[in-house]
């Protein structure tokens, strides 16, 4: 295996987990949680939960985005290194869900941020989640793949 | 020729002094004290070239007139004491004044048996403190040019008392030399007590009430240690008969010695400011910076320990020295822990000074050639690292208005060269490879069969760690988005910035060779055999060896790699934003966590309360062993 | 169905304070609109019996908090200003509006009646 | 901490309780609300499914025969399930799988296949 | 001169690991001693009260449900107490019943969570695991009764929309059983892991008289030594349960921990109480479509103490106002009483040790 | 000197394969020891790679600086423990890297960053002097600081025991493990976020990572060296010391700084004392 595809493989072996939670019910958060615990262990896709944007690769965002947390969604996704890839876990994430009429609530997350993958559902089921993080560790390849080349150009 | 040079250095200084007060004009002194100190860098340089050491000099011809002009000094200075002591109504000080007073006449007039003793003793040893007194004192006073007149000027001084100021520097630096070079032990006295003045006259400089204050605190308690170096020069003299330092040194029968050991040891103390006497260093801050970094780190207080050398073969194995070396040990470590509750950087320093001085009083009370070694090794090291370093915080004092650590937070930005000078010296005084940090090494192995020393030490220098380290992040913290603005630095303190900066780590490089040629001869010289070996960077004894380059080619090679990723990085980095938990950084008023002063453990005056009296004790042991 | 009687808005502290030396626990203080006024409700408890009393409140008119007699109440009053505009005086703290809302939310959504215009600079903290 | 420790061991020498999920999948339970669906074909599109929905999430168009139901907006409560007056609605066990985008579910009575056609939502 | 300020702040929050949820403390810190605490909410505040306006009363049951995911049932369940009690229906007992065993079985699951997240609060990842594994089990028996994992929606206005027959009646209390074992290590950990007791014993003391008069609810008020609890009011079936509040003294951490450990165990006495005692029959009845004028204030014990529910209707389908007090927002009060004078290592644990749930709290 | 810079290269090129090799065992069984599978074995290879080609997020140059320094130091003193130099000079050379590692940590400006740097300064304050009362130790029983003259001892173990407990205090507390997990930890839940490791991001985390790595292996090789009459046996002492750390990880809670500070300097001093005292008694 040449260095390329060892550092490739990389990529996809261990996409680091940065949870967000921005105003959701917990309901989405607590199954992410659950994600981390033996039953379900993420941890076998090399995949952690490290807590601070700057070590992450992939933002797992669950609920809906309001005036207060929008900045601090922004923030964090800013202060992620590329590549990155957003999860948007639960319906809130995607579109606000039952919230969506609330009069504090602008909606979805891609209001904000860019979002690569959604994984549906009020909660999303642990499983799903784990899908939606592989796809995404598959997609933080691709964007790595499409980072070099940028690199290249730049140099 | 050469006794000629030595009593050159010692009166030329004085002279230039007295002559500096009658010079108002700014320039024409300034020029006039730039020559001065170029001289007396040029005489201990040629001194360094020419004298054959270690010997005995005297020149006959002057010996009368030097004699009688340092008796009438003697009293002239105790009556000025008793002067100013009455004037700022310091009876502590008056009490020991008179208590030098009386057993002066007494010993002067009735016991003394006049003959003549040779003038000068001259070993590596006055060499190397020669070497630090004039090259570091006249940086320290060419630093001295560009922060008085700031000084003055902020201070609105006028007239300027700068002629009074220069003069007792001059003065001083050649009475440092008068005590490093006598022979006669009552010259050596006589040039003690003159720097005991001058550093009272010198702290005081300001004339503020808490100056006069502190100076008259270590007025009196330097004069304590003056009515016991008295003493043990009187009971040296009704034992052995004799005032000569050659002899009392060649001295076989050491019988009646250990009594007047633990004086000069006690003397050594106070002016060394040793646990319980830190309190009159600590009040020093408040002389003008200079005054801090030439007296009360470098040199003065370096009299104590070079007089502890000295007379440290007169000791050796004995109960007193191994009571020394706890004693030092423990102010090592109780100022350590003091020093790690200050955020004020000048007492940090203080405090770090007065650790360092018990460190090497901790060795030169182990007593071995090592360590005596390393006591050398740690005396220069020390004296041009933290002599650098107080003159960086006179600087940054000057320019920011504080001297407290937490308000150099992001130094680097506003002040970039001096914050960086800062930088080294309290690398080299802290991190291998540099010399403090390989003494401390030497120190550790050579106490590693003494439990409770080398116990002390360990956890003492993780506690120089501590406090340096922090010093640091505070210097170099800032991001992308500080603030930044260029730095003027005036040319007397640049000059003298970038030479100590230089002279430091060019002394830790060369440190085979500095130790090959000034300390090995002087472990020799008192008659020991030498353990501790050093070729090419490499000083190893046969316990083990430290090495120095490797450790300079790593930082070398970190620096190459960093300036390489940095400048990569300006291509593909991002410059961020530290985190702060999702919030909006803001620059000005972000979030800001201060460094732990650990106050919730223990407060300053509580700790030095419990360590004063644990010090007292320990110094009633010395008397102990010492008269056992 | 709830009993509830009505006090004046000045009586509130006095109120609150007989409350407080009897061993009522605060529980709450709900805020609703009544007619172009706002309706304060303010229940105590004790062993698990509920104690209510309430002001009328015109939008102009500020309310004496009693946050300094019950500390628990700090939080709910500041909710109220905020989501209603209702100015509280004698607040222990002061969010200024910046408990629930951010600086580009709707102001006091919560009421119809608009009482509250935010002047505030920067304070999202 | 011996307790702790009890717990350690016994860990240690047993196996993982770890569902190895995605190599072994469960079945979902019997109950389990996964995702709805409609089955066009029964549904006579009275919108009440529509008037019942907590989310607003069900869009019943009569007049053009238009079933239309966003599932990023559904919270899978069932209301709508339950409420449906032919049970063209039901609730399937397993959930709705990830996707990359969003997407809006349209369902028309008077076309006869493909039943489900997917559009991408434009918010 | 630039002069920064003498102490520290330390930013503590939203986006923090020990939190899930979005909360913001400005630390004022001194060493690692914390001097003062002010707290930034509303990261999490949606405006849900005011969705009465676009819903009808049925359809609020779900948004009350999504107020929070962790005691997402049992809001539904006060709501839905307190429009029955509005519209004066009468539930049928075997949907109280049913109404019991879910509350309880959130209960479980809310301390277990809790305990998990305040293991991790102070570093202890195994034990964390092993809450959440046992915690699985009940996520399991939720799954398989309510058809959700996390938000249940099983209460409607009349009663509860799902049955446990006999046969899942069985089978769920074999899987307490389990449960039950799990806790019982749980408990013999707690107990006597000399760290777990250095991180909580004296930690966060909150005493019998503050805690009341700071209107602290749930176990924070009952480990101070209160014995307050909703459930002895005797709605939904608690009336015919056999059961008391558990009460401990100490007002610390550790105190508040036992509460709930064994406020699990008697939850699950009560889950086997309720199916034992469960009579056949309906299990919800026809609401009409319009409410009747009036005010109800209902108070239901949410794992994490009472909530307040307040409605006031005039006719018509939709609600007037809404107005929920959780017991979180009871709880804030007393944790700005601890956390000043504590040290940063211990702030997560302080903040955890009142269980807040900020989703319920900012609504 | 040809063979010991040959040994140099062939240490400084092992140590970090070795070390990351330990620290995916140390996730595997950690995981195990809680009831999952975890990751793979070479897991922390690929994060470290992953993160070396990450983008490079910077607060601030310093920060380059001292990830380079703290790994060239890591580097060197593994380098001079494998051609055996002075035990001292290591652990002197040891604390040059780690002052830069918290200076770094310090100069970012994040609260986190900030607050886990004085923690990691007073874990430094906890372990720094265990380590020089065991090399203090290793002296009085070998009669020398130099690491081929220890070895020829043999069996260190029998005279040292509880030094021998000491370091593994100090792997625990290298290591950041429970309960002494205070300035960072390896699991990412915990009061300071990151804490010391917040700001540095990319490959320069990587490059603390790989550090990291040769400090364990280098604290790791200190234990060995206990029983150095045979070196397989020495290593299986250490890596039974590295399993019993990571039980003890499992099984503790975080302490604070305070207990920290009581417990570590209390202990060794205390096990110093009574050690060196056997010595002079077994005499
Ligand atoms: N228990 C509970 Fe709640 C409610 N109501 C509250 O604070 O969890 Ni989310
Ligand atoms: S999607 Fe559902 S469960 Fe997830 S946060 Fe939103 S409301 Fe809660
Ligand atoms: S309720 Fe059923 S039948 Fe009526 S529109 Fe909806 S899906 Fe069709
Ligand atoms: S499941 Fe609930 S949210 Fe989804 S469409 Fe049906 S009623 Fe609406």
């Amino acid at each position: 295996m040449g260095l390329k595809e060892f550092v490739e493989k990389s990529f996809k072996k261990s996409p680091w987990v940065l949870h967000y939670n921005c105003s959701s019910c917990n309901g989405c958060d607590i199954e992410i949680l659950a994600c981390m615990t033996p039953l379900y262990d993420m941890e076998r896709f090399g995949m952690v939960n490290v807590g601070n944007p700057k070590h992450a690769d992939i933002l797992v965002v669950t609920g809906t985005v309001n005036h207060k947390n929008k900045e601090v969604l922004k923030n964090i996704y800013d202060q992620m290194p590329e590549p990155k890839v957003v999860v948007a876990v639960g319906v809130c994430a995607a579109t606000g869900g039952i919230f969506r009429e609330a009069y504090n609530v602008l909606g979805g997350i891609d209001k904000v941020i860019p979002v690569d993958v959604y994984v549906p559902g009020c909660p999303a089921k642990p499983e799903a989640i784990i899908d939606g993080l592989y796809k995404a560790a598959e997609i933080l390849k691709e964007k790595y793949e499409k980072m070099g080349k940028a690199e290249e150009v730049l140099k | 020729m050469q006794s000629n040079l030595l009593l050159l250095s010692i009166i030329f200084p004085i002279i230039a002094g007295i002559i500096v007060l009658f010079l108002r004009q700014s320039s024409i002194r300034k020029a006039f004290i730039a020559t001065s100190l170029g001289v007396i860098v040029l005489l201990s340089l040629i001194m360094l070239a020419t004298l054959k050491v270690p010997d005995i000099f005297n020149s006959p011809a002057y010996y009368n007139g030097m004699d009688v002009a340092i008796k009438i000094g003697d009293f002239a200075l105790l009556l000025y004491v008793l002067y100013i002591s009455f004037k700022i109504k310091e009876w502590r000080a008056t009490f020991f004044a008179v208590l030098q007073l009386v057993p002066l006449i007494y010993f002067e007039f009735f016991m003394l048996k006049e003959h003549e003793v040779a003038m000068f003793l001259v070993d590596e040893l006055s060499i190397i403190m020669n070497l630090i007194i004039s090259i570091v004192g006249s940086l320290i006073a060419l630093y001295a040019f560009g922060y008085m007149d700031h000084h003055e000027e902020e201070k609105h001084v006028s007239p300027t008392r700068q002629p009074r100021f220069f003069a007792i520097i001059l003065i001083f630096l050649g009475a440092m030399n008068g005590v490093v070079f006598s022979n006669n032990l009552m010259w050596m006295y006589f040039f003690w007590e003159v720097t005991t003045l001058s550093s009272f006259m010198l702290i005081s400089h300001d004339q503020t009430e808490e100056a006069i204050r502190n100076a008259a605190r270590a007025l009196w308690i330097n004069m304590m240690g003056g009515v016991t170096l008295l003493l043990g020069i009187i009971f040296i003299y009704t034992n052995y008969n004799t005032i000569s330092l050659v002899d009392v040194l060649s001295i076989k029968d050491t019988e009646h010695i250990l009594l007047p050991m633990f004086f000069i040891a006690f003397a050594a103390f106070t002016k060394s400011a040793q646990l319980p006497f830190q309190s009159w260093l600590l009040g020093a801050m408040v002389a003008p910076t200079p005054v801090s970094a030439l007296l009360h780190s470098s040199t003065m207080v370096k009299a104590g320990i070079y007089v502890l050398l000295r007379f440290s073969p007169l000791f050796r194995n004995t109960l007193l020295s191994d009571f020394i070396a706890i004693y030092g040990a423990f102010t090592f470590l109780a100022t350590a822990f003091l020093a790690i509750s200050q955020s004020n950087a000048k007492r940090i320093l203080a405090y770090s000074t007065v650790s360092n001085l018990g460190l090497m009083i901790a060795s030169i009370g182990i007593n071995t050639s090592s360590a005596i070694a390393a006591a050398i090794l740690l005396l220069i090291f020390h004296a041009v690292s933290k002599a650098l370093l107080f003159l960086c915080v006179g600087t940054i004092e000057q320019h920011i208005g504080s001297r407290d650590i937490e308000d150099m937070k992001g130094l680097v930005n506003r002040m970039p060269v001096t914050a960086t000078i800062t930088f080294i010296g309290i690398l080299t005084i802290m991190a291998a490879p540099f010399g403090m940090l390989v003494s401390k090494w030497l120190i550790i192995e050579v106490a590693a069969n003494q439990i409770w020393i080398s116990g002390i030490l360990a956890i003492g220098s993780a506690l120089t760690v501590l406090y340096y380290t922090r010093w640091i992040g505070n210097l170099l913290s800032g991001t992308y988005f500080s603030k930044r603005s260029g730095e003027h630095i005036n040319t007397a303190i640049g000059i003298s910035l970038y030479s100590l900066t230089a002279i430091a780590i060019v002394l830790s490089f060369t440190i085979s060779t500095l130790y090959n040629m000034l300390v090995m001869p002087q472990i020799l010289n008192m008659k020991m055999d030498v353990a501790l070996k050093a070729v090419k960077g490499y000083l190893y004894t046969s316990n083990g060896g430290f090495t120095i380059y490797p450790i300079f080619i790593t930082i070398g090679i970190a620096i190459v790699l960093s300036l390489i990723s940095i400048r990569k990085s300006t291509r593909i980095a991002v410059k961020t934003t530290p985190y702060t938990a999702g919030l909006t950084y803001a620059e000005e008023d972000g979030y800001d966590v201060r460094n732990y002063y650990l106050t919730t453990f223990a407060t300053e005056g509580i700790l030095t309360k419990y360590f004063n009296y644990i010090s007292v004790v320990l110094i009633a042991v010395i008397l102990g062993g010492a008269i056992l | 169905m709830i009993n509830s009687r009505e006090v004046k808005v000045d009586e509130i502290e006095k109120e609150a304070k007989y409350y407080y030396d009897n061993g009522y626990r605060f529980v709450t203080e709900t805020c609703l609109e009544e007619d172009g006024k706002f309706k304060i409700i303010y229940t105590f408890e004790r062993e698990y019996e509920l104690e209510n009393f309430h002001v009328y409140v015109n939008p102009a008119e500020e309310v004496p908090s009693i946050s300094k007699i019950y500390f628990a109440a700090l939080l709910v009053e500041n909710e109220i200003q905020e989501l209603f505009g209702v100015k509280f005086k004698n607040l222990a703290i002061d969010f200024e509006g910046l408990l629930f809302l951010g600086e580009y939310s709707p102001i006091s959504p919560q009421a119809s009646i608009e009482i509250m215009r935010r002047d505030k600079g920067d304070k999202n903290e | 901490m011996l307790d702790m420790l009890k717990n350690v061991v016994s860990n240690l020498t047993h196996k993982p309780v770890t569902r190895k999920y995605p190599f072994e999948k469960r079945e979902p339970f019997e109950k389990a609300r996964g995702r709805i669906e409609n089955d066009i074909d029964k549904c006579i599109l009275c919108g009440i499914c529509q008037r019942v929905c907590p989310s607003n999430c069900i869009q019943v168009n009569r007049k053009e025969g238009r079933w239309a139901f966003q599932p990023f907006e559904c919270i899978i409560c069932g209301a709508c399930v339950e409420s449906c007056p032919t049970k063209s609605l039901t609730m399937a066990k397993e959930y709705r799988p990830i996707s990359n985008e969003k997407y809006e579910i349209v369902q028309k009575k008077e076309v006869q296949n493909p039943p489900n056609k997917d559009k991408k939502e434009g918010v | 001169m630039i002069r920064m300020s003498d102490k520290s702040t330390i930013p503590f929050g939203p986006q923090h690991p020990v939190l899930p949820e979005p909360i913001h403390l400005k630390l004022v810190v001194e060493d690692e001693k914390v001097v003062e605490a002010y707290p930034s909410f509303g990261f999490v505040h949606r405006g849900l009260e005011m969705l009465v306006q676009k819903k009808d009363f049925n359809q609020m049951v779900y948004v009350v449900d999504h107020i929070c995911g962790i005691c997402s049932a049992m809001h539904g369940q006060a709501y839905c107490q307190a429009v029955e009690e509005l519209i004066g229906i009468d539930v049928p007992e075997r949907a109280k019943y049913l109404r019991v065993v879910w509350a309880e079985l959130h209960r479980i699951h809310s301390h277990l969570l809790w305990f998990g997240l305040l293991a991790d609060a102070f570093g202890f990842e195994n034990l964390f695991m092993l809450s959440w594994r046992i915690r699985e089990k009940i996520m399991d028996i939720l799954e398989a009764t309510a058809g959700n994992r996390v938000i249940i929606s099983v209460n409607i206005v009349g009663g509860v929309r799902r049955d446990i027959d006999t046969e899942q009646a069985k089978w769920l209390l074999d899987e307490l059983k389990e449960v039950e074992e799990g806790l019982k290590e749980l408990e013999k950990i707690v107990k006597n892991n000399y760290t777990i007791k250095q991180r909580t014993v004296g930690i966060g003391v909150l005493s019998k008289d503050d805690a009341y008069m700071f209107g602290a609810v749930g176990p924070t008020l009952r480990g101070s030594g209160v014995p307050i609890d909703m459930r002895t009011t005797g709605y939904a079936a608690y009336g015919n349960l056999d059961f008391e509040p558990v009460v401990e003294t100490d007002g610390d951490t550790y105190a508040r921990t036992i509460v709930r450990v064994r406020e699990m165990f008697q939850s699950i006495d009560l889950v086997k109480q309720a199916i034992n005692k469960m009579p056949e029959g309906e299990i919800n009845v026809k609401v009409k479509p319009n409410l009747p004028a009036g005010e109800v204030i209902t108070r239901v014990e949410q794992p994490r103490g009472e909530v307040f529910y307040y409605i006031k209707s005039s006719g018509g389908k939709n609600l007037d106002r809404l107005r929920i007090r959780t017991p979180t927002f009871a709880n804030l009060a007393s944790l700005l009483h601890m956390l000043p004078g504590s040290t940063l290592a211990d702030v997560p644990v302080l903040v955890l040790t009142i269980d807040p749930c900020i989703s319920c709290t900012e609504r | 000197m040809i063979k010991e810079i040959g040994i140099f290269i062939v240490a400084v090129i092992l140590a970090p394969l070795i070390g990351g090799f330990l620290s995916g065992i140390d996730r595997k069984l950690t995981a195990f020891i809680q009831g999952r599978y975890g990751p793979p074995i070479w897991q922390p290879f690929y994060d470290v790679i992953k993160l070396l080609y990450k983008q490079r997020l910077l607060v601030n140059d310093f920060q380059v600086f001292s990830a380079y320094m703290y790994l060239l130091s890591a580097i060197l003193s593994v380098g001079l423990f494998a051609i055996k130099g002075d035990l001292l000079m290591i652990l002197f050379i040891m604390s040059l890297g780690l002052v830069f590692y918290i200076a770094g940590a310090l100069s970012t400006k994040s609260p986190y960053s900030q607050v886990g740097a004085q923690r990691e300064l007073m874990q430094m304050l906890a372990y720094e002097p265990m380590l020089i009362f065991f090399a203090i130790a290793v002296y009085n029983v070998t009669g020398s600081f130099n690491l081929a003259q220890i070895m020829t001892h043999g069996k260190l173990l029998l005279d040292l025991p509880l030094m021998f407990i000491l370091l593994g205090l100090v792997l625990t507390i290298k290591l950041k493990k429970s309960p002494f997990d205070l300035s960072a930890s390896e699991h990412a839940h915990q009061e300071l976020v990151r804490g010391i490791l917040t700001d540095y991001s990319g490959p320069y985390l990587a490059l603390i990572h790989i550090a990291d790595w040769y400090e364990l292996v280098l604290i790791l090789a200190m234990i060995a060296i206990l029983w150095s009459q045979n070196l397989v046996i020495g290593a299986l002492i250490a890596l039974a010391t590295f399993f019993v750390d990571i039980v003890i990880d499992n099984i503790t809670a975080r302490m604070t700084v305070k207990w920290m500070l009581a417990f570590s300097w209390s202990i060794s001093i205390l096990f110093t004392i009574v050690n060196i005292a056997y010595i002079y008694f077994r005499r």
